[in-house]
Protein backbone atom coordinates (compact mmCIF):
# COMPACT_ATOMS: atom_id res chain seq x y z
CA UNK A 1 0.00 0.00 0.00
CA UNK A 2 1.04 3.39 -0.89
CA UNK A 3 1.88 6.04 1.77
CA UNK A 4 -0.57 8.27 -0.22
CA UNK A 5 -3.37 7.01 2.28
CA UNK A 6 -4.13 6.09 5.85
CA UNK A 7 -6.59 3.51 7.24
CA UNK A 8 -7.65 4.25 11.10
CA UNK A 9 -9.85 2.21 12.83
CA UNK A 10 -12.84 4.39 14.12
CA UNK A 11 -14.69 3.71 17.34
CA UNK A 12 -18.23 4.58 18.64
CA UNK A 13 -19.48 4.70 22.63
CA UNK A 14 -22.91 4.67 24.19
CA UNK A 15 -24.90 7.04 22.72
CA UNK A 16 -23.24 7.25 19.30
CA UNK A 17 -22.61 3.61 19.05
CA UNK A 18 -26.53 3.36 19.15
CA UNK A 19 -26.88 6.24 16.68
CA UNK A 20 -24.92 4.53 14.13
CA UNK A 21 -25.83 1.48 14.88
CA UNK A 22 -22.38 -0.42 15.59
CA UNK A 23 -19.45 -0.01 18.10
CA UNK A 24 -16.61 0.02 15.25
CA UNK A 25 -15.31 1.09 11.26
CA UNK A 26 -12.52 1.19 9.17
CA UNK A 27 -11.99 3.91 7.58
CA UNK A 28 -9.70 4.83 4.86
CA UNK A 29 -8.38 8.44 3.77
CA UNK A 30 -6.05 10.33 2.10
CA UNK A 31 -2.74 10.84 4.05
CA UNK A 32 -2.02 13.54 5.08
CA UNK A 33 -5.38 13.81 7.35
CA UNK A 34 -6.49 15.10 10.32
CA UNK A 35 -9.91 13.83 13.13
CA UNK A 36 -11.67 16.05 11.73
CA UNK A 37 -11.57 14.80 7.80
CA UNK A 38 -11.91 11.91 9.88
CA UNK A 39 -15.62 12.68 11.31
CA UNK A 40 -16.03 14.05 7.35
CA UNK A 41 -15.90 10.49 6.00
CA UNK A 42 -17.97 9.41 8.72
CA UNK A 43 -20.57 11.48 8.50
CA UNK A 44 -20.51 11.17 5.28
CA UNK A 45 -19.99 7.19 4.45
CA UNK A 46 -21.25 5.62 7.10
CA UNK A 47 -25.29 4.64 7.38
CA UNK A 48 -26.81 7.30 9.97
CA UNK A 49 -23.29 9.15 10.19
CA UNK A 50 -25.36 12.47 9.63
CA UNK A 51 -26.99 11.64 13.33
CA UNK A 52 -23.50 12.27 15.04
CA UNK A 53 -22.64 16.00 15.77
CA UNK A 54 -20.06 17.82 13.21
CA UNK A 55 -17.99 18.74 16.04
CA UNK A 56 -17.84 15.74 18.81
CA UNK A 57 -15.22 15.26 21.41
CA UNK A 58 -12.44 12.82 19.71
CA UNK A 59 -9.71 10.86 21.09
CA UNK A 60 -6.64 9.35 19.04
CA UNK A 61 -4.83 6.21 20.72
CA UNK A 62 -6.15 7.19 24.17
CA UNK A 63 -6.06 10.49 24.05
CA UNK A 64 -8.31 13.88 23.78
CA UNK A 65 -7.28 15.50 21.10
CA UNK A 66 -9.17 18.66 18.73
CA UNK A 67 -9.84 18.12 15.63
CA UNK A 68 -6.86 19.15 14.09
CA UNK A 69 -4.80 16.70 15.43
CA UNK A 70 -3.02 14.78 12.61
CA UNK A 71 -4.48 10.94 12.22
CA UNK A 72 -1.46 8.23 10.60
CA UNK A 73 -2.25 5.07 9.50
CA UNK A 74 -3.10 2.41 12.11
CA UNK A 75 -4.24 5.38 14.30
CA UNK A 76 -7.49 4.26 16.43
CA UNK A 77 -9.68 7.16 16.44
CA UNK A 78 -12.89 7.70 18.95
CA UNK A 79 -15.96 9.56 19.07
CA UNK A 80 -17.33 10.37 22.44
CA UNK A 81 -20.14 11.82 23.80
CA UNK A 82 -20.39 14.37 26.50
CA UNK A 83 -19.00 12.78 28.88
CA UNK A 84 -20.52 11.99 32.18
CA UNK A 85 -18.76 9.94 34.49
CA UNK A 86 -18.54 10.53 38.31
CA UNK B 1 -4.70 -1.38 40.51
CA UNK B 2 -7.11 -0.97 37.85
CA UNK B 3 -8.96 2.15 37.71
CA UNK B 4 -12.43 0.46 37.02
CA UNK B 5 -14.61 -2.54 38.64
CA UNK B 6 -17.73 -3.84 38.06
CA UNK B 7 -18.29 -4.80 42.01
CA UNK B 8 -19.62 -2.54 44.70
CA UNK B 9 -16.67 0.11 45.46
CA UNK B 10 -15.12 -0.88 49.02
CA UNK B 11 -14.62 3.15 50.69
CA UNK B 12 -12.18 1.01 53.59
CA UNK B 13 -10.07 -0.71 50.53
CA UNK B 14 -9.56 2.63 49.16
CA UNK B 15 -8.58 4.68 52.20
CA UNK B 16 -6.29 1.71 52.83
CA UNK B 17 -4.30 2.18 49.81
CA UNK B 18 -3.87 5.50 50.69
CA UNK B 19 -2.96 5.69 54.10
CA UNK B 20 0.52 6.04 55.26
CA UNK B 21 2.38 7.42 58.72
CA UNK B 22 3.17 10.66 57.04
CA UNK B 23 -0.77 11.69 56.01
CA UNK B 24 -2.30 13.19 58.89
CA UNK B 25 -5.41 13.95 56.69
CA UNK B 26 -7.57 11.73 54.42
CA UNK B 27 -10.68 13.06 52.14
CA UNK B 28 -12.95 10.56 50.39
CA UNK B 29 -15.52 11.73 47.99
CA UNK B 30 -18.24 9.00 46.97
CA UNK B 31 -20.52 9.81 43.86
CA UNK B 32 -23.80 8.28 44.66
CA UNK B 33 -26.54 6.88 42.25
CA UNK B 34 -29.42 9.43 42.76
CA UNK B 35 -33.38 8.85 43.25
CA UNK B 36 -34.57 12.30 44.33
CA UNK B 37 -36.59 15.16 43.42
CA UNK B 38 -34.54 16.25 40.56
CA UNK B 39 -34.53 12.69 39.36
CA UNK B 40 -37.65 11.63 37.73
CA UNK B 41 -37.88 8.20 39.17
CA UNK B 42 -34.36 6.42 38.57
CA UNK B 43 -34.24 3.16 39.31
CA UNK B 44 -30.38 2.79 38.30
CA UNK B 45 -27.80 3.74 36.06
CA UNK B 46 -25.88 2.04 33.44
CA UNK B 47 -22.48 3.03 33.22
CA UNK B 48 -20.35 2.54 30.50
CA UNK B 49 -16.75 3.13 29.29
CA UNK B 50 -14.26 3.56 26.90
CA UNK B 51 -12.21 1.31 28.64
CA UNK B 52 -8.92 1.38 27.45
CA UNK B 53 -9.06 4.92 27.69
CA UNK B 54 -10.36 5.20 30.93
CA UNK B 55 -7.36 3.61 32.64
CA UNK B 56 -4.64 5.66 30.41
CA UNK B 57 -6.33 8.91 31.28
CA UNK B 58 -6.78 8.06 35.16
CA UNK B 59 -2.91 7.47 34.97
CA UNK B 60 -2.34 10.79 33.20
CA UNK B 61 -5.07 12.59 35.99
CA UNK B 62 -3.48 11.10 39.10
CA UNK B 63 -0.14 12.19 37.72
CA UNK B 64 -1.15 15.36 36.97
CA UNK B 65 -2.67 15.56 40.82
CA UNK B 66 0.85 14.25 41.92
CA UNK B 67 2.48 16.88 40.04
CA UNK B 68 0.14 19.74 42.37
CA UNK B 69 0.36 17.53 45.53
CA UNK B 70 3.38 16.17 45.63
CA UNK B 71 3.19 14.65 48.77
CA UNK B 72 -0.50 13.32 48.42
CA UNK B 73 -1.51 9.60 48.15
CA UNK B 74 -4.46 9.37 45.72
CA UNK B 75 -6.76 6.17 45.12
CA UNK B 76 -9.26 6.10 42.83
CA UNK B 77 -12.22 3.92 41.24
CA UNK B 78 -15.11 3.87 38.94
CA UNK B 79 -17.76 1.24 39.02
CA UNK B 80 -19.17 0.18 35.40
CA UNK B 81 -22.56 -2.00 35.01
CA UNK B 82 -26.10 -1.10 36.39
CA UNK B 83 -25.73 0.58 39.36
CA UNK B 84 -29.12 0.78 41.54
CA UNK B 85 -29.83 4.28 43.02
CA UNK B 86 -28.32 4.31 46.90
CA UNK B 87 -25.24 2.86 45.47
CA UNK B 88 -21.74 4.70 44.74
CA UNK B 89 -20.47 5.05 41.28
CA UNK B 90 -16.83 6.78 42.35
CA UNK B 91 -15.16 6.35 44.91
CA UNK B 92 -11.76 8.85 45.50
CA UNK B 93 -9.61 8.71 48.64
CA UNK B 94 -6.81 11.36 49.18
CA UNK B 95 -3.96 11.61 51.92
CA UNK B 96 -1.37 13.95 52.74
CA UNK B 97 0.15 15.05 55.64
CA UNK B 98 -2.01 18.05 56.43
CA UNK B 99 -6.22 18.55 55.54
CA UNK B 100 -5.72 21.52 53.04
CA UNK B 101 -4.09 19.36 50.62
CA UNK B 102 -6.06 15.96 50.97
CA UNK B 103 -9.37 18.28 50.20
CA UNK B 104 -7.82 20.25 47.82
CA UNK B 105 -6.39 16.77 45.66
CA UNK B 106 -9.58 15.06 46.18
CA UNK B 107 -11.80 17.97 44.70
CA UNK B 108 -9.16 18.21 42.09
CA UNK B 109 -9.85 14.47 40.82
CA UNK B 110 -13.54 14.38 40.77
CA UNK B 111 -13.99 17.52 38.72
CA UNK B 112 -11.03 15.91 36.05
CA UNK B 113 -12.85 12.85 36.17
CA UNK B 114 -15.91 14.81 35.16
CA UNK B 115 -14.16 16.71 32.55
CA UNK B 116 -12.00 14.01 31.30
CA UNK B 117 -12.75 10.24 31.96
CA UNK B 118 -14.69 8.81 28.98
CA UNK B 119 -17.44 7.43 31.21
CA UNK B 120 -21.39 7.80 30.03
CA UNK B 121 -24.43 6.75 31.88
CA UNK B 122 -27.98 5.95 30.94
CA UNK B 123 -30.97 6.41 33.51
CA UNK B 124 -33.29 3.42 33.93
CA UNK B 125 -36.15 5.18 35.02
CA UNK B 126 -39.27 2.90 37.37
CA UNK B 127 -41.22 3.38 33.99
CA UNK B 128 -38.92 1.63 32.13
CA UNK B 129 -37.77 4.19 29.73
CA UNK B 130 -34.09 4.97 29.35
CA UNK B 131 -32.33 7.88 28.77
CA UNK B 132 -28.88 8.79 28.07
CA UNK B 133 -27.39 11.56 30.71
CA UNK B 134 -25.95 14.67 28.97
CA UNK B 135 -24.59 16.53 31.45
CA UNK B 136 -24.39 19.92 29.19
CA UNK B 137 -28.46 19.73 29.71
CA UNK B 138 -30.04 18.49 27.52
CA UNK B 139 -31.72 14.63 28.38
CA UNK B 140 -31.87 12.40 25.17
CA UNK B 141 -34.38 10.06 25.22
CA UNK B 142 -33.63 6.26 23.40
CA UNK C 1 -26.30 9.77 68.80
CA UNK C 2 -23.30 10.83 70.53
CA UNK C 3 -20.86 12.69 69.12
CA UNK C 4 -17.71 10.62 71.20
CA UNK C 5 -16.57 7.15 70.81
CA UNK C 6 -13.29 5.13 72.43
CA UNK C 7 -13.47 2.60 69.92
CA UNK C 8 -12.38 2.40 66.59
CA UNK C 9 -14.15 5.08 64.06
CA UNK C 10 -16.29 3.28 61.26
CA UNK C 11 -15.94 5.11 57.94
CA UNK C 12 -19.09 3.12 56.94
CA UNK C 13 -21.26 3.96 60.07
CA UNK C 14 -20.71 7.70 59.46
CA UNK C 15 -21.73 7.16 56.02
CA UNK C 16 -24.76 4.94 56.27
CA UNK C 17 -26.06 8.07 58.96
CA UNK C 18 -25.81 10.55 56.51
CA UNK C 19 -26.91 8.62 52.88
CA UNK C 20 -29.93 9.96 51.11
CA UNK C 21 -31.38 8.92 48.03
CA UNK C 22 -31.25 13.14 47.72
CA UNK C 23 -27.52 12.50 48.24
CA UNK C 24 -25.55 12.52 45.02
CA UNK C 25 -21.69 13.06 46.47
CA UNK C 26 -20.78 12.51 49.88
CA UNK C 27 -17.40 13.81 51.01
CA UNK C 28 -15.69 11.95 54.23
CA UNK C 29 -12.76 13.31 56.54
CA UNK C 30 -10.70 11.63 58.52
CA UNK C 31 -7.47 12.77 60.42
CA UNK C 32 -5.13 10.26 61.72
CA UNK C 33 -2.59 10.40 64.34
CA UNK C 34 0.65 10.78 62.31
CA UNK C 35 4.71 9.55 62.93
CA UNK C 36 6.04 11.43 59.84
CA UNK C 37 9.02 13.12 59.90
CA UNK C 38 7.14 16.35 61.43
CA UNK C 39 6.59 13.72 64.25
CA UNK C 40 9.49 13.02 66.16
CA UNK C 41 8.93 9.44 66.74
CA UNK C 42 5.02 9.63 67.99
CA UNK C 43 3.74 6.38 69.57
CA UNK C 44 0.42 7.54 70.12
CA UNK C 45 -1.47 10.59 71.04
CA UNK C 46 -3.67 10.65 74.05
CA UNK C 47 -6.97 12.56 73.79
CA UNK C 48 -8.73 14.10 76.66
CA UNK C 49 -11.81 16.55 76.43
CA UNK C 50 -14.10 18.43 78.18
CA UNK C 51 -16.65 16.09 77.56
CA UNK C 52 -20.03 17.57 78.21
CA UNK C 53 -19.47 20.76 76.63
CA UNK C 54 -18.09 18.85 73.07
CA UNK C 55 -21.48 16.99 73.16
CA UNK C 56 -23.28 20.44 73.04
CA UNK C 57 -20.71 22.30 70.75
CA UNK C 58 -20.72 19.71 68.40
CA UNK C 59 -24.41 20.34 68.36
CA UNK C 60 -24.09 23.76 68.25
CA UNK C 61 -21.43 23.45 65.33
CA UNK C 62 -23.81 21.21 62.90
CA UNK C 63 -26.74 23.28 63.30
CA UNK C 64 -24.69 26.30 61.92
CA UNK C 65 -23.60 23.70 59.40
CA UNK C 66 -27.54 22.98 58.69
CA UNK C 67 -27.66 26.54 58.80
CA UNK C 68 -25.43 27.13 55.81
CA UNK C 69 -26.36 23.79 53.89
CA UNK C 70 -29.76 23.03 54.38
CA UNK C 71 -29.72 19.90 52.05
CA UNK C 72 -26.39 18.57 53.44
CA UNK C 73 -26.70 15.55 55.67
CA UNK C 74 -23.38 15.77 58.57
CA UNK C 75 -22.38 13.34 61.18
CA UNK C 76 -19.28 13.61 62.90
CA UNK C 77 -17.26 11.48 65.82
CA UNK C 78 -14.13 12.28 67.51
CA UNK C 79 -12.71 9.25 69.46
CA UNK C 80 -10.85 9.60 73.17
CA UNK C 81 -8.24 8.30 74.77
CA UNK C 82 -4.83 6.70 73.58
CA UNK C 83 -4.75 6.53 69.98
CA UNK C 84 -1.94 4.94 68.06
CA UNK C 85 -0.36 6.25 64.93
CA UNK C 86 -1.84 5.45 62.13
CA UNK C 87 -5.79 5.26 63.88
CA UNK C 88 -8.38 7.83 62.93
CA UNK C 89 -9.05 10.49 65.81
CA UNK C 90 -11.93 12.43 63.92
CA UNK C 91 -14.15 11.42 61.40
CA UNK C 92 -16.72 13.69 59.86
CA UNK C 93 -19.11 12.61 57.11
CA UNK C 94 -21.39 14.99 54.65
CA UNK C 95 -23.80 14.19 52.08
CA UNK C 96 -25.68 16.62 49.48
CA UNK C 97 -27.45 16.48 46.28
CA UNK C 98 -24.10 18.09 44.81
CA UNK C 99 -21.32 17.76 45.51
CA UNK C 100 -19.61 21.12 46.23
CA UNK C 101 -22.19 21.60 48.95
CA UNK C 102 -20.47 17.84 50.37
CA UNK C 103 -17.14 19.34 50.01
CA UNK C 104 -17.41 22.94 52.07
CA UNK C 105 -20.15 21.34 54.75
CA UNK C 106 -17.34 18.59 55.26
CA UNK C 107 -14.24 21.22 55.06
CA UNK C 108 -16.24 23.71 57.75
CA UNK C 109 -17.12 21.28 59.91
CA UNK C 110 -13.43 20.06 60.29
CA UNK C 111 -12.57 23.38 60.06
CA UNK C 112 -14.63 24.51 63.05
CA UNK C 113 -13.90 21.58 64.87
CA UNK C 114 -10.11 22.61 65.34
CA UNK C 115 -11.54 26.41 66.46
CA UNK C 116 -14.55 25.35 69.20
CA UNK C 117 -14.54 21.42 70.07
CA UNK C 118 -13.04 21.45 73.81
CA UNK C 119 -10.51 18.68 73.10
CA UNK C 120 -6.46 17.92 73.52
CA UNK C 121 -3.87 15.80 73.02
CA UNK C 122 -1.31 14.92 74.67
CA UNK C 123 2.09 13.11 72.63
CA UNK C 124 3.55 9.76 73.93
CA UNK C 125 6.68 9.22 72.05
CA UNK C 126 8.63 6.48 71.79
CA UNK C 127 11.50 7.85 74.33
CA UNK C 128 8.84 7.77 76.51
CA UNK C 129 8.26 11.71 77.21
CA UNK C 130 5.23 13.15 76.93
CA UNK C 131 3.99 16.48 75.20
CA UNK C 132 1.02 18.69 75.10
CA UNK C 133 0.71 19.37 71.67
CA UNK C 134 -0.01 23.38 71.64
CA UNK C 135 -1.35 23.99 67.58
CA UNK C 136 -0.42 28.12 68.14
CA UNK C 137 3.16 26.54 67.92
CA UNK C 138 5.31 25.88 70.92
CA UNK C 139 5.58 22.63 72.52
CA UNK C 140 4.83 21.79 75.79
CA UNK C 141 6.99 19.28 77.79
CA UNK C 142 5.55 17.73 81.11
CA UNK D 1 -26.38 33.19 102.22
CA UNK D 2 -27.38 36.83 100.76
CA UNK D 3 -27.21 37.68 97.18
CA UNK D 4 -24.19 39.84 97.21
CA UNK D 5 -21.85 36.99 96.80
CA UNK D 6 -21.70 34.74 93.96
CA UNK D 7 -20.05 30.84 94.17
CA UNK D 8 -18.85 29.30 90.77
CA UNK D 9 -17.64 25.59 90.27
CA UNK D 10 -14.23 25.76 88.39
CA UNK D 11 -13.29 23.24 85.79
CA UNK D 12 -9.21 22.22 84.86
CA UNK D 13 -8.60 20.39 81.47
CA UNK D 14 -5.75 18.79 79.99
CA UNK D 15 -2.55 20.93 80.78
CA UNK D 16 -4.14 23.68 83.01
CA UNK D 17 -4.93 20.33 85.26
CA UNK D 18 -1.82 19.75 85.45
CA UNK D 19 -0.09 22.86 86.46
CA UNK D 20 -2.69 23.25 89.12
CA UNK D 21 -2.94 19.56 90.59
CA UNK D 22 -6.95 19.22 90.29
CA UNK D 23 -9.52 19.08 87.90
CA UNK D 24 -12.44 21.53 90.24
CA UNK D 25 -12.39 24.17 92.25
CA UNK D 26 -14.64 25.83 94.03
CA UNK D 27 -14.66 29.83 94.52
CA UNK D 28 -16.87 32.36 96.05
CA UNK D 29 -16.55 35.95 94.74
CA UNK D 30 -18.84 39.65 95.44
CA UNK D 31 -21.49 39.70 92.85
CA UNK D 32 -21.68 40.87 90.30
CA UNK D 33 -18.73 39.46 89.10
CA UNK D 34 -17.51 38.52 85.34
CA UNK D 35 -15.79 35.49 83.69
CA UNK D 36 -12.05 37.63 84.06
CA UNK D 37 -12.75 38.09 88.34
CA UNK D 38 -12.82 34.33 88.53
CA UNK D 39 -10.05 33.87 86.63
CA UNK D 40 -8.13 36.68 88.80
CA UNK D 41 -9.03 35.15 91.69
CA UNK D 42 -8.32 31.81 90.80
CA UNK D 43 -4.62 32.57 89.98
CA UNK D 44 -4.29 34.89 93.02
CA UNK D 45 -5.67 32.04 95.72
CA UNK D 46 -5.58 28.77 94.25
CA UNK D 47 -1.76 27.05 94.91
CA UNK D 48 -0.25 27.07 91.43
CA UNK D 49 -3.08 29.27 90.12
CA UNK D 50 -0.19 31.60 88.83
CA UNK D 51 0.94 28.98 86.25
CA UNK D 52 -1.94 29.53 84.36
CA UNK D 53 -2.23 32.55 81.51
CA UNK D 54 -3.86 35.74 82.59
CA UNK D 55 -6.05 35.60 79.89
CA UNK D 56 -7.21 31.85 78.83
CA UNK D 57 -9.39 30.46 76.96
CA UNK D 58 -13.12 30.01 79.03
CA UNK D 59 -16.63 28.78 78.72
CA UNK D 60 -19.21 28.93 81.40
CA UNK D 61 -22.00 26.19 81.17
CA UNK D 62 -20.35 24.51 78.13
CA UNK D 63 -20.61 27.48 76.39
CA UNK D 64 -17.22 29.24 75.19
CA UNK D 65 -17.17 33.29 76.69
CA UNK D 66 -14.90 36.17 76.76
CA UNK D 67 -13.62 37.47 80.53
CA UNK D 68 -16.52 40.15 80.42
CA UNK D 69 -18.89 37.70 80.51
CA UNK D 70 -20.50 37.59 83.71
CA UNK D 71 -21.35 34.36 86.08
CA UNK D 72 -23.84 34.04 88.56
CA UNK D 73 -24.29 31.58 91.38
CA UNK D 74 -24.12 27.84 90.37
CA UNK D 75 -22.26 28.36 87.19
CA UNK D 76 -19.66 26.36 85.73
CA UNK D 77 -16.60 27.98 84.81
CA UNK D 78 -14.17 26.27 82.60
CA UNK D 79 -10.03 27.15 81.93
CA UNK D 80 -9.39 25.96 78.21
CA UNK D 81 -5.94 25.10 77.00
CA UNK D 82 -5.60 26.18 73.11
CA UNK D 83 -7.87 23.67 71.54
CA UNK D 84 -6.18 20.91 69.82
CA UNK D 85 -8.99 18.65 68.63
CA UNK D 86 -9.14 16.71 65.60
Amino acid sequence: MHATSATVRVRFFAHYAELVGRSEAEVSLPFPATVGDVVRRVREDLPGGRRLPERPLTAVNLQHVKLDASVRNGDEVAFLPPIAGG
Amino acid sequence: MTYLTRTLLSIDQLVAEVSSPACGGTCVFLGTVRNGPEETSVKAIEYSAYEEMVEAEFGRLVADAAKRWPDARIAVQHRLGTIPAGEASIGIAAAAPHRAQAFEACRFVIEEVKRRIPVWKKELRVDGSEVWVDPSGRPTHV
